[in-house]
């Protein structure tokens, strides 16, 4: 019965509808713009539960498609579906609106209606980038996606968000054009926008080699790699807590699943040519970023840079295949490998939302975001501690927290690939451990800091559940990811084949 | 069986979890009683997990309680090993676990943060249960790095101090670097054996002995040496070997109960259990083995040597830790397994309860450490006095008691041992039983003999700890007496360990001990005889002459040889070094980067470079826009002349 | 060479005379005045290859409209003439080089022979035939829709023109018919009711 | 007989003298406005002739619309002269910089 319903289109399109419909209601009468937004949110996460539950893990082919004729002339169609990497994005995307609904709850003064608007329309739009089986389609919600942060961060931002979302905008921009360009010249080849027929497309390697370089700027500026990571810091600096956590939990790992869509499987030749630069890449994300992010003074800057530390990991896990594939001559351990990327995908969308929503607890009550400005918080606020140490340890990657799931499968990967791989990557643990906790330490313990800390209140209600929600969701995802890896290993075995076999 | 064992794990954390979470609703008793009860509850069930599988000569118990994940056919699970190794731990960490929660109730009963202590203490117990229940390397790794947290948040217990949240931070990022070998120590095993299962590697292991790795290229090492020294590098940071010993002595910020939970039984000898786990991937490499037996006696003693010199009483307990925790690693790297677990075992015992005894002196003081301003405590509090007496006389090896009988055979088995580095570690563990006896009699002599040294406003309010106190003290000093002579023959020359323990037969060592072994007693009168206890006698003698009879001395001694002296004071310049090149380079690498890197070249140059680029060029193009109509006109014009120059010229 | 060929030479002379003129003359108004000339001489010109309707229709729409516009608007407006002729002779070297740069271009072109007499001759039309009528046929019929937006665009230029140059100036005393129409005996009668004296 | 290449001729030199014309007056609008006409009736000139000598009545059609054409934009562009005209009481082109940027 569920399956007849167009699940995707609704989980699509009902929070865009209902983002309008709080739009109507106004900011003029923000109660009921709020429950509103809260009934949308709770709803489509609802709707998008089943995707999970009838989701068949022993298939690799695309499940609840919809098909339907859109830009007949260019052979653009509405079609959607999910594999085992989409579908777990699309859940993750569902639930963080939830959490950013209520986290805007009190904390947006003005124009609030727009303010839950614009997230409950990124959602719809988020959900719709990962669910476009259609080049073209994908482009447009990838773009689409754009306008709802800009907003965010433009309106409702700090001092600088100017700067911040021209920034952010023009790097985006920049990136996916290329990526536009990538699509238009697969489509003159293959002469159709699905992305299952650009898979199948037959490149020399010049032409995977270009497609392959305007992927990666359009994705490596979303996930972000070093270099062209610099926009995130600014970004998160600036947003107001909705639009990092989204930013982090959401938007990142667009570029990561970008990698697995297109880049994988439309150039594995090309990848296999060139997965030492992203490799490379990675790595200085996790060694460069990890040191950079020690000595941030800004509380979410340091979480920034963490984010990019741990994307690093993505990129790593998904690009370690072919090194390993040359190094050991099967694909033992690969699959670990892309899982553990896509692993470290969720469960950072979980802990750096959470860590940026710890912030903004703070935020709320200090107005202030420079570390120097706390110390001592956990005595005031020691529920809001324990919840903050939890985050940070599972940010260090603490086994028990979903933080540690994707490091070890990643790992372990490389491991097989290199030893040096392996050792360069495990920094993470004394880097991550080092910045997280030293920023917990300048922030929640130690003597009450100043007068302001002193009269700081602890956590209420509203802010209890939204923390000890995604306090659950990291505990149990590192206490049992089967559920999480159970469902990709069918995708991940096909992308697997797929791409070890030349196209040349 | 197996809900005896998920019993002897779960009621520890349900423990912990009623204690974190409600702690505020079920108040001071309800806290410390639903602990206690927990760790009791394992504690018993973790007797009859010994009678079971020791006594009654059970089979090995292995089986999984979940599947963690599964993936390309390799199953990540959490499961349940328990043979007799396992039991033994079982037994000795809930024992200490259980003694350590009684005395808190004394120790911490007027601290804000009584719950969330005790919440703390069964969640460590918890953790350290995991570990060394573990049968495969993924619950192993939870459970290390699970009592790393608690170790983390209990020596940070006092936040408010800034001493004690910064030794949290050294503890867990030191243990981070022992971590980072450990888990690619894990991925080796991995990639060698496709299984992160005990029963699958041991089973394969001997398979792998000859297989070889390049790491360097073009230099081949034997993939057994490298796992097995990745995975000793984990044990390091766990078990404070040198060089990265360097947050146990700071970790003495936590409360006393902890320093006695974290140094005796559970968290630092996971490293020595997991090496002895390990047994049989680190019996195929010499290389591996020899490490270790270079690591160890260099921990043994040159952290004595500290032990000596320091004048906080927690802290020449926690170097005392330090070095026995060097004999246990050279116990290991002899391949002598059961005599490290052994050791290990009456350590936890006797160490215990010298923290414990500290902990009661403490009280006792008003929490004044310095043993300086102690003296003659004896008459005052009786008990502790005694049980004190009692841990150092078992930590010096005196024959008879507990810790003879571990130290000895260690000292036995080193003697036999052949493989490289046993002659340089023959010499030190000889040399550190003198030290061993010296600064624990030193220790003893300046608490609890000699001139009362402390305030009056202290000495008038002198007086034995409460019942609390004392009772974990006096249950804990019986199998400081006896426990060695009642186990020595079953665990190291009978079948005490069954098939959990593989030693190759030609690094069996254990087996030219156990032709001279002939009963307990008759060890012991041998020992009486023997080098070590002359070398203890010396010792006790020299801290007698220089603390009880020449108490002006040591300040001669100490000005002689100051500038020794001013290294040991300053543990050896570890902690100068490591802040100056890791702190504060890394910090310093870390503003180059962000500052030159991140702000100057690539925001700088490259993305506002790129924008003030065409800002630039857009104020030059804006000169062409002269707003008079005429200059558009001349434009068109000129282009048009061009173009039709063009046109003609073609 | 004929009697047209010499037409043609008399007023292609006074054209050009004609333009020079409109370009270098000092006073706006004699500007006008001879660029009225040369549409005359086109007109002319256009006579002589029989484009009747159009010439007609130059003489009729720019001659009688629009040259009538710019001198209303020259006249109108108080033009200070002197700094308009600023920098007139520091041009003209610029200027006249330009110029003579594209008359040897468009000679070059014209005159390759590609346009050559023989190729090209001027068809002659039978006595009944009418330019007026040959040009509304095709108007009115394969260019009714353009036709119909040429008369749009105009259309709009005399709306636009007049909004633009429609102002309301302050002050000015002007009738208003409507209003006064639609005025109502309230808005000018006010009774007032005067209590009447009473003695002391 | 009159040659095509007379009527071209005419048309070029016509043009060039407007182009020189906007050249040497660019200070005054009216003038400009001026060889902005001359400009568009060398092209009908070209137009007229081509139509005649190929006997193609289109190229006459076309004269009629730029005829209409020119006629309203020379109306507009009055107009805006004399509103510009009213509001800075200039015409002097060297004064009308706004859209300088």
């Amino acid at each position: 019965m569920l399956s007849e319903l167009p699940l995707l289109s609704l989980v699509i399109w009902f929070p865009i509808l209902g983002g309008i419909a709080v739009l109507f209601v106004g900011d003029d009468n923000p109660g009921r713009a709020k429950w509103l937004a809260l009934t949308v949110a709770i709803l489509s996460f609802l709707i998008s539960l089943p995707l999970y539950s009838a989701f068949d893990t022993t298939t690799a082919a695309m499940q609840f498609q919809e098909f339907m004729p859109w830009i007949p002339a260019f052979n653009a169609n509405y079609h959607l579906g999910v594999d085992g990497f989409s579908m777990p994005l699309i859940l993750l995307t569902a639930f963080m609106t939830v959490l950013v609904v209520i986290a805007g709850w009190e904390v947006i003064q003005y124009r609030v209606a727009q303010y839950m608007a614009a997230f409950l329309i990124m959602e719809g739009l988020m959900i719709g980038v990962f669910a476009a089986l259609d080049a073209l389609l994908f482009y447009v919600f990838f773009e689409a996606m754009l306008i709802p942060m800009f907003l965010i961060i433009g309106i409702w931002g700090g001092p600088r968000r100017v700067y911040a979302t021209l920034k952010f905008f023009l790097y985006t921009f920049f990136g996916s054009v290329f990526m536009l360009i990538a699509l238009i010249y697969m489509y003159n080849q293959a002469n159709s926008f699905e992305i299952l027929d650009f898979h199948k497309l037959p490149l020399s390697i010049t032409e995977q080699t270009w497609i392959f370089f305007a992927f990666l700027l359009g994705f490596s500026v979303k996930v972000p790699m070093w270099p062209v990571h610099t926009w995130l810091p600014d970004a998160h600096v600036e947003a107001p807590t909705g639009g990092s956590v989204i930013l982090a939990a959401i938007t990142l790992k667009i570029g990561g699943y970008g990698f697995l869509r297109f880049t994988l499987p439309i150039t594995p030749d090309a990848s296999a040519m060139l997965d030492w630069l992203i490799i490379t890449l990675s790595l200085v994300a996790v060694i460069y970023i990890g040191f950079v992010a020690l000595v941030q003074q800004d509380m979410k800057k340091l979480i920034a840079y963490s984010s990019i530390a741990h994307m690093g990991f993505v990129t790593l896990g998904f690009f370690i295949v072919f090194g390993l594939y040359r190094h050991t001559g099967n694909l033992n351990g690969a699959a670990m490998g892309v899982e553990g990327g896509m692993v470290q995908m969720v469960s950072h969308g979980f802990i750096s939302g959470a860590l940026f929503l710890c912030v903004g607890v703070l935020y709320d009550r200090m107005h202030s975001r420079q570390i120097n400005d706390y110390g001592g918080v956990v005595n005031t606020m020691p529920v809001f501690a324990a919840f903050m140490v939890l985050f940070g340890m599972a940010n260090a990657g603490l086994p028990g927290t979903s933080g540690f799931v994707g490091e070890f499968m990643v790992i372990l990967s490389s491991f097989k690939a290199g030893f040096w791989l392996a050792f360069l990557a495990s920094f993470t643990l004394i880097l991550g451990a080092a910045y997280t906790l030293w920023l917990v330490k300048r922030v929640i313990f130690g003597d009450i800091g100043n007068s302001h800390v002193a009269e700081l209140e602890d956590v209420n209600c509203r802010e209890i559940i939204m923390l000890s929600l995604l306090a659950a969701a990291v505990l149990l995802l590192g206490l049992w990811p089967d559920p999480l890896t159970s469902v990709m290993h069918a995708t991940v075995d096909n992308l697997l084949q797929h791409i070890t076999v030349t196209k040349l | 069986m197996q809900n005896v064992y998920l019993g002897i794990v779960l009621a520890p954390l349900f423990g912990a979890i009623i204690a974190g979470l409600f702690g505020r609703k079920i108040g001071r008793a309800g806290a410390h009683w639903v602990t206690i009860i927990g760790v009791g509850i394992a504690f018993l069930l973790s007797l009859v997990v010994l009678r079971h599988h020791v006594f009654n000569g059970a089979e090995p118990y292995n089986d999984t309680v979940y599947t963690w994940m599964m993936i390309e056919g390799i199953r990540l699970e959490v499961g349940f090993l328990v043979d007799n190794l396992t039991a033994v731990m079982i037994c000795t960490v809930t024992f200490v676990s259980l003694m350590v929660h009684i005395y808190t109730i004394g120790y911490m009963h007027d601290d804000d943060g009584y719950q969330r202590f005790f919440s703390y203490i069964a969640l460590f117990t918890f953790a350290m249960l995991m570990l060394v229940m573990a049968n495969n390397f993924l619950q192993l790794f939870f459970g290390w790095e699970g009592v790393g947290l608690v170790s983390y948040l209990l020596i940070g217990f006092w936040y408010k101090r800034e001493s004690a949240t910064f030794a949290s931070l050294k503890a867990f990022l030191v243990n981070r670097v022992g971590d980072f070998g450990f888990l690619l120590g894990i991925a080796a095993v991995l990639m060698a054996f496709n299984s992160l299962d005990y029963a699958d590697v041991f089973a394969a292991a001997p398979l792998m002995a000859k297989v070889t790795v390049q790491i360097v290229p073009g230099v081949d090492w034997s993939l057994m040496t490298v796992t097995c020294i990745l995975l000793f590098i984990g044990a390091m940071g766990k078990s404070a070997q040198v060089p990265l010993h360097v947050w146990l002595p700071d970790s003495m910020e936590g409360p006393t109960p902890i320093s006695a939970l974290i140094h005796a039984a559970t968290m630092v000898t996971a490293g020595i259990f997991m090496v002895a786990r390990m047994s049989p991937l680190f019996e195929l490499s010499e290389t591996a083995l020899s490490f270790v037996l270079v690591i160890g006696p260099i921990t043994a003693l040159f952290m004595g040597f500290l032990g000596i010199i320091h004048n906080d009483i927690k802290r020449v307990v926690a170097y005392s830790t330090l070095s026995q925790l060097g004999y246990m690693t050279v116990a290991l790297g002899v391949s002598a397994y059961p005599a490290a677990i052994f050791h290990l075992m009456t350590h936890a015992f006797f160490k215990a309860l010298l923290f414990l005894g500290a902990g009661s002196v403490i009280i006792a003081m008003h929490h004044e450490q310095d043993i300086r301003k102690m003296g003659g405590l004896w008459k005052y509090m009786p008990i502790t006095w005694l049980t004190f007496l009692i841990g150092t006389l078992a930590l010096i090896g005196t024959p008879g008691f507990s810790g003879f009988y571990s130290k000895d055979s260690i000292l036995e088995a080193v003697h036999f041992s052949h493989i490289a580095g046993s002659g340089f570690a023959y010499f030190a563990v000889m040399l550190g039983v003198f030290v061993t006896s010296f600064y624990s009699f030193r220790l003893y002599f300046l608490v609890f003999h000699g001139k009362e040294r402390m305030d009056h406003h202290t000495q008038a309010h002198l007086h034995e700890t409460p019942a609390v106190v004392t009772l974990p003290l006096i249950l804990l000093a019986i199998p400081s007496v006896i426990i060695g002579a009642l186990t020595i023959g079953p665990l190291l020359f009978g079948d005490g360990f069954g098939g959990s323990i593989f030693v190759a037969p030609e690094h069996n060592v254990l087996e030219h001990v156990k032709e001279e072994f002939h009963g307990a007693l008759n060890f012991a009168l041998h020992g009486v005889i023997g080098l070590p206890f002359i070398l203890v006698v010396l010792g006790f003698l020299t801290a007698f002459i220089l603390y009880m009879l020449k108490p002006e001395l040591p300040g001669l001694i100490q000005q002689r040889f100051a500038m020794l002296y001013g290294i040991m004071e300053r543990k050896y310049l570890f902690d100068e070094i490591y802040q100056s090149v890791f702190m504060r380079g890394g910090r310093s690498l870390g503003t180059t980067l962000w500052k030159y890197g991140d702000a100057g070249l690539i925001d700088g140059l490259l993305v506002n470079g790129g924008a003030r680029l065409v800002g630039w060029f857009a104020a030059v193009a804006r000169h062409l826009q002269t707003g008079y109509l005429y200059t558009y006109a001349f434009a068109m014009i000129i282009g048009l002349l061009i173009l039709l120059t063009w046109f003609v010229a073609r | 060479m004929g009697f047209e060929k010499f037409l043609f030479y008399v007023f292609a002379l006074i054209l050009i005379f004609a333009a020079v003129r409109v370009i270098t003359v000092r006073n706006s108004v004699h500007a006008a005045l001879f660029l009225v000339l040369a549409f005359f001489t086109s007109a002319a010109l256009w006579l002589l290859i029989e484009a009747e309707f159009l010439a007609i229709t130059m003489v009729l729409v720019y001659v009688g409209a629009v040259m009538v516009l710019f001198l209303f608007v020259v006249m109108m407006l108080d033009l200070n003439i002197s700094p308009t002729r600023e920098g007139f002779i520091k041009y003209l070297p610029v200027g006249a080089a330009i110029a003579a740069v594209i008359v040897i271009e468009m000679v070059l072109v014209v005159g390759s022979g590609y346009f050559s007499s023989d190729q090209y001759q001027l068809i002659s039309h039978p006595s009944d035939y009418s330019n007026t009528k040959e040009l509304g046929s095709v108007l009115y019929t394969f260019y009714v829709y353009p036709f119909e937006i040429a008369s749009v665009i105009l259309l709009v230029a005399i709306i636009a023109a007049i909004s633009l140059t429609l102002r309301r100036r302050e002050g000015v005393k002007s009738q208003n018919p409507s209003q006064q129409i639609r005025v109502s005996r309230n808005d000018r009668v006010r009774l007032v009711n005067v209590t009447a004296e009473k003695k002391q | 007989m009159i040659a095509l290449t007379d009527y071209l001729v005419l048309g070029a030199i016509l043009f060039c003298l407007s182009v020189a014309g906007i050249f040497l007056n660019r200070k005054n609008v009216i003038i400009l406005l001026m060889s902005i006409e001359l400009m568009l009736l060398s092209v009908n000139f070209n137009f007229i002739a081509f139509s005649r000598f190929l006997d193609d009545s289109i190229g006459q059609v076309f004269v009629f619309f730029i005829l209409t054409v020119a006629a309203a934009e020379s109306a507009i562009g009055l107009a805006i002269l004399v509103v510009l005209f009213r509001n800075r009481r200039t015409i002097n082109v060297a004064d009308l910089d706004m859209l300088k940027g």
